[in-house]
């Protein structure tokens, strides 16, 4: 993940290995249609889907109006009735707009008529802080979407996972939603060519550890990362989960960590209250996981504020790597 | 679809159906009268919980804006939506054994009124969210676009919903991308105890659609003929690629909106006075005076109806309930469960 | 608050109490108005507002279009400019549509202004299943709002809150989110006469024990304390804890409840998974009152899917009285 | 709000303001355009983060739509704000602090470009949501027939946002409600990069205003007397009780959309086209033409200009930062925060 790849190994970025995705699915499955706001000619907001309308035409990424609700639930109509819609909200904060027809359609849907129809729908989320668009462009809203049932909820770390995830989506017969980093969008990693899924509901290991396991999303897995290695230093020997997908969550994986290690720190973006890591914690705290503990659970999540403008303000809005460092050394040292 | 009698003296739905589809029609509309006073009845004896909407009185649009559809062509439904059901083909049986909450229900059991549906039939389903199925259609109208099916979407919603931002998105949509959609407005007055003047700042919802630079039209909803005419025009355009139509039936629901209506928001008089537009008379009456049927035709008819809810209470009452350790069932399609 | 009361002491229902508390706000303060659909002649979909039309007009109880996302937005202007709102959802679930207005907006507007507005406004929610309403009209989506800096989200469980919480949120200048229980609503318990507010973010103790702590939010509470009578019988002596808000979450009083008996059950309605109890269990997780947990913290919360719409299976998909019972047992004898 | 000389010869701005409120005007055209290219510039240096929506080319829209307010009255604006901000009175120098992200800008750095507001002159802010501000405009319209205030609200919004579902409900509450609120849609051409065509159904969004009974007018959004007329008209009329408005200003802007923009869905041509029917230089032309102001005036006003955003920089640049300890403070009021 972070300089991880060899040299023979090609490299993408996100961005470009989310479109590589895209296009594969393009062209391979002609039900497949890409949906949003100035995905077209301006290559979307974040340059993802760049220049596929070239290649595939208008008709198969389409630009929507500025009608988030109605957008999505044309998705969802069109996924009911045999297109296989990629939806992009420009940014993950105007989801806010189209909750319902998410949550009240999308994911419902099968349940209430006692699944004779399945929602072949992927939606993509650009989320995150740390681009100075303040509180109105900046939020991490997974957890929101992870509390519904029907929908399966993944946040791609790397572009590899990115390109991965997006791919088995669109296998996945459910609505799927993809966080994507903003800040990632550039980062760049080995990707495999052609066609591959990453599994939706596995966690990865990042880095195998013994004294502590460090579970975090998105961003905050490189944040990790870079901590991990500087807590070497100290002699702590941190285990990095990738949570990958926020429903179904990948309990194996984490629980056998925390009876490996005994103590886990959790570090998302989100808002901490009601956060990703709130159940992370949870689900390790009822699990039997429990009698393993040797130290409280810690979280650090995102503050209890909306994203500020200002640069300095915004960084300290949501968990940095000397957090993760800090916290590390408590839990093991016994100082929480 | 329209058959062709060319005789422009005629009625336009005694021209366009043969006699078989007209009968069909006032079988349909006697069904979902009768399906609803069951239902209704049901209630009452405490059979089944839950709410319901009652749509007695709004027959002649259910039944004659569905008579131009394939079952290949989509709807989208209302809470008030029983109607389009029967329209669209649904099996009263299954509708009744939905209303009872059974594993043999067109929902398993899980949706109850609000959420009838049948797939197989191009009936996409109810919806408990006012405006929600706006949206859902034009999804429908545009795979058939892209898919080249040449279906056509019917998406009933009611006069409140009107207000809701999701019409706007929808219509606007639709027009923009020239999809094959008919939206039917049922203007029944209220959103529940709010009449369209309390609510709406155009007299007819159809008004409206010059905001979205489709074809408007207002019609009573009451005649049979008169939906079909303005609904089967709107599909034909839509079926031959020239984009999306507003059609508003103008109707009234006799019922309460739903059980929990004291109905102190119209009076008797005006109650009154739509009981006495009856569409189901209305329709026998056209069928008889085109010596399509007779008044024996017509009480054989609804005695038919009257046996096939009779059947369809007694299909409902003898099904299985859920199993309850299968409450987290169908919230994902299998293979993908995890 | 199961019958309680006294023989001399008045009692409301919880919708006459909300109503009681409305009339009051009305009557004392010109500039409160309420806003919602069919809250006007039609008295409220579950009949809170009442006749409440008939004495202060519709001037002051404005029935709205149906415009979930307009109406809010207008609460929020109004409520910016003079106006204190109170606007009702006729179901908490098409809150879905308004989630823009609600988060991006009202929440955050005070802080994205660098503090030179409030935004006095209170949002009712009748929220919550047993009505056999079905998915669209049943759920519970506090988590979603209590996850959101600049809102207060509230649970009452009694009357008595309904009405206390209710005018205390009209003295809140903030934006104050009331999640009512529809099955409680005909719940009849002791209200005192006049205004009186009931503070924002303090739980209840609603019974004193010292083997398990069951914390629970709205309906659930009178679920607990049925089973806490029950738990008795077996001498299991449990303390339930009435939650009553959900953002700012009452620390101290779950913190020293589980120090003194050393398990948790946490039971709330909503989706488990992300749901109240998430943060409840994570909260304690990550304190120094982790070092009194002698047993995992149990979470009982919604079924993985929406509500269903026959009777018995709507009941199979939210917690019930025996599992409460249950739990307490397991808990308490060392079976978890 | 609009003085009073009847010769109808002149054209409306000159008719209705004083030589001193047109230098004015003028005067805050050419700050709205220093100041973006200013912030530009800033941002080209790296002085500033995040991004910025620049509308140079849309002054007359911005400041001809704010004359005939005062400070009771209220603006909601839109991500295109800052030409809003100045037309309602705010300060140059706490509008660049806040582009800085200086503890003295408008939002204590808090809010960036996107969020800037002066409630204290009655600007309710910039809105980082398509839309967002069309209902919390009807809201502050409600304030006012509810309080007697006598305010007017003016909602700013572009043909985009026309297309989101809060405009609907937005306009049809107010309409319903005969509320005191001017719908100014600043119609560029496009939303980001799609263009009315391909986004919209109807040519004109004022065609829209009849879906709401409400009077529409579209006008030439870079005539700054044309927009005053239109505007000012739909002012009085909300202020004598008659009810909400839609004015339609057609202009364009010549920057991409924010910085990320390549430009690729409009040409050259167009680009130059609409640079030639600059509202500023059209503007002294105006008020020279009438004897207002001579060509000195208007290099003396353009010079004043420059000079107070050399000021505004200087003074954001010394502005202290926020203190990181405060990153969550005005989350809640103070009295109340838990
Ligand atoms: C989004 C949403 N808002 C409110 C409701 C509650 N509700 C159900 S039906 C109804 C009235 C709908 O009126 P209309 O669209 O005219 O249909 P009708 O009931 O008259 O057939 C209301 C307010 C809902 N189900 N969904
Ligand atoms: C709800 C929402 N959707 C999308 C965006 C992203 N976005 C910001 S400005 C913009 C274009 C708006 O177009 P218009 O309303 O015409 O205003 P203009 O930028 O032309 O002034 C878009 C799509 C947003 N900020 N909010
Ligand atoms: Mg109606
Ligand atoms: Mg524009």
């Amino acid at each position: 993940m972070n300089a991880h790849s060899k040299p023979d190994l090609r490299e993408l970025s996100y961005a470009e290995a989310i479109r590589e995705a895209m296009d594969i699915a393009l062209t391979n499955d002609p039900s497949v249609i890409l949906m949003g706001e100035d995905i077209g000619v301006y290559g979307g907001a974040f340059q993802v889907t760049g220049d596929l309308v070239d290649k595939h035409g208008t008709d198969r990424v389409m630009d929507t109006p500025i009608s988030e609700l109605g957008g999505a639930g044309v998705a969802v109509g069109a996924a009911l009735t045999g297109l296989k819609p990629i939806f992009e909200f420009q940014f993950s904060d105007f989801a806010a707009l189209a909750m319902e027809q998410i949550v009240n359609q999308a994911a419902k849907v099968r349940y209430m008529l006692g699944g004779s129809v399945s929602v072949p729908l992927v939606m993509r989320f650009p989320a995150g802080s740390g681009t100075g668009a303040a509180a109105q462009h900046s939020q991490s809203i997974e957890a929101w979407l992870g509390h519904v049932p029907g929908l399966k909820v993944v946040q791609p770390s790397t572009p590899e996972d990115a390109k991965g995830l997006l791919l088995a989506a669109l296998e996945d017969p459910d609505p799927v939603m993809i966080f994507e980093h903003k800040i990632l969008y550039k980062m760049k990693g080995h990707v495999p060519e052609g066609h591959y899924t990453t599994p939706i509901g596995k966690a990865a290991i990042r880095r195998d550890g013994k004294d502590v396991s460090i579970v975090a999303t998105s961003l905050m897995v490189h944040k990790a990362m870079q901590a991990a290695e500087q807590l070497e230093a100290d002699g702590i020997d941190a285990e990095v989960i990738d949570l990958r997908t926020v429903r179904p969550m990948d309990r194996d994986t984490v629980l056998s960590s925390v009876r490996k290690t005994g103590r886990m720190i959790c570090v998302y973006e989100g808002v901490k209250t009601l956060g990703v890591g709130a159940e992370i914690s949870a689900m390790v705290a009822e699990s039997d996981a429990f009698d393993y503990l040797d130290a409280p659970i810690i979280r650090l999540g995102g503050a209890e504020c909306p994203i500020p403008y200002n640069p300095e303000l915004e960084k300290a809005a949501v968990p940095q790597m000397p957090d993760i460092l800090a916290a590390a050394r408590d839990v093991v040292k016994g100082r929480v | 679809m329209p058959d062709t009698i060319q005789d422009t003296n005629l009625p336009y739905a005694i021209r366009a159906y043969s006699p078989e589809r007209l009968r069909e029609a006032l079988k349909k509309m006697y069904l979902v009268r009768k399906f609803e006073e069951g239902a209704e009845d049901s209630y009452m004896r405490g059979l089944i919980h839950g709410t319901m909407h009652l749509s007695i009185g709004q027959e002649a649009s259910s039944i004659g804006s569905t008579m131009a559809l394939t079952d290949e062509d989509k709807i989208t439904s209302t809470h008030r939506g029983h109607g389009h059901c029967v329209g669209k083909g649904a099996d009263l049986s299954k509708m009744f054994a939905e209303f009872f909450g059974k594993e043999s229900g067109y929902c398993r059991g899980r949706g109850g009124s609000m959420h009838i549906a049948d797939p197989s039939k191009g009936n996409l389903g109810a919806n408990g969210i006012v405006g929600g199925g706006l949206p859902i259609a034009v999804g429908a109208a545009l795979s058939a676009k892209r898919l080249g099916t040449g279906a056509v979407t019917v998406c009933f919603f009611g006069d409140g919903a009107n207000n809701e931002g999701a019409f706007h998105e929808a219509l606007n949509m639709a027009a923009v991308w020239k999809l094959p959609v008919v939206f039917v407005c049922e203007n029944n007055k209220y959103g529940m105890s709010t009449s369209t003047e309390r609510s709406t700042a155009v007299k007819n919802i159809a008004e409206r659609a010059a905001a979205y630079n489709m074809p408007g039209v207002t019609v009573d909803g009451n005649d049979f003929s008169a939906v079909t005419e303005a609904v089967d025009a709107a599909v034909e355009r839509a079926r031959n690629g020239e984009g999306p139509s507003l059609v508003e039936n103008l109707t009234y629901r006799w019922r309460g909106h739903s059980k929990s209506d004291r109905n102190r928001y119209r009076t008797k008089e005006e109650i009154n006075e739509w009981m006495g537009r009856d569409p189901i008379p209305a329709m026998a009456k056209l069928l008889m005076d085109h010596q399509i049927v007779t008044e024996d035709d017509v009480a054989a008819i609804e005695a038919e109806a009257n046996q096939i809810i009779a059947d369809a209470i007694e299909f409902a009452t003898q099904g299985e309930d859920p199993k309850m350790d299968e409450v987290t069932r169908d919230v994902y399609t299998p293979e993908s469960a995890a």
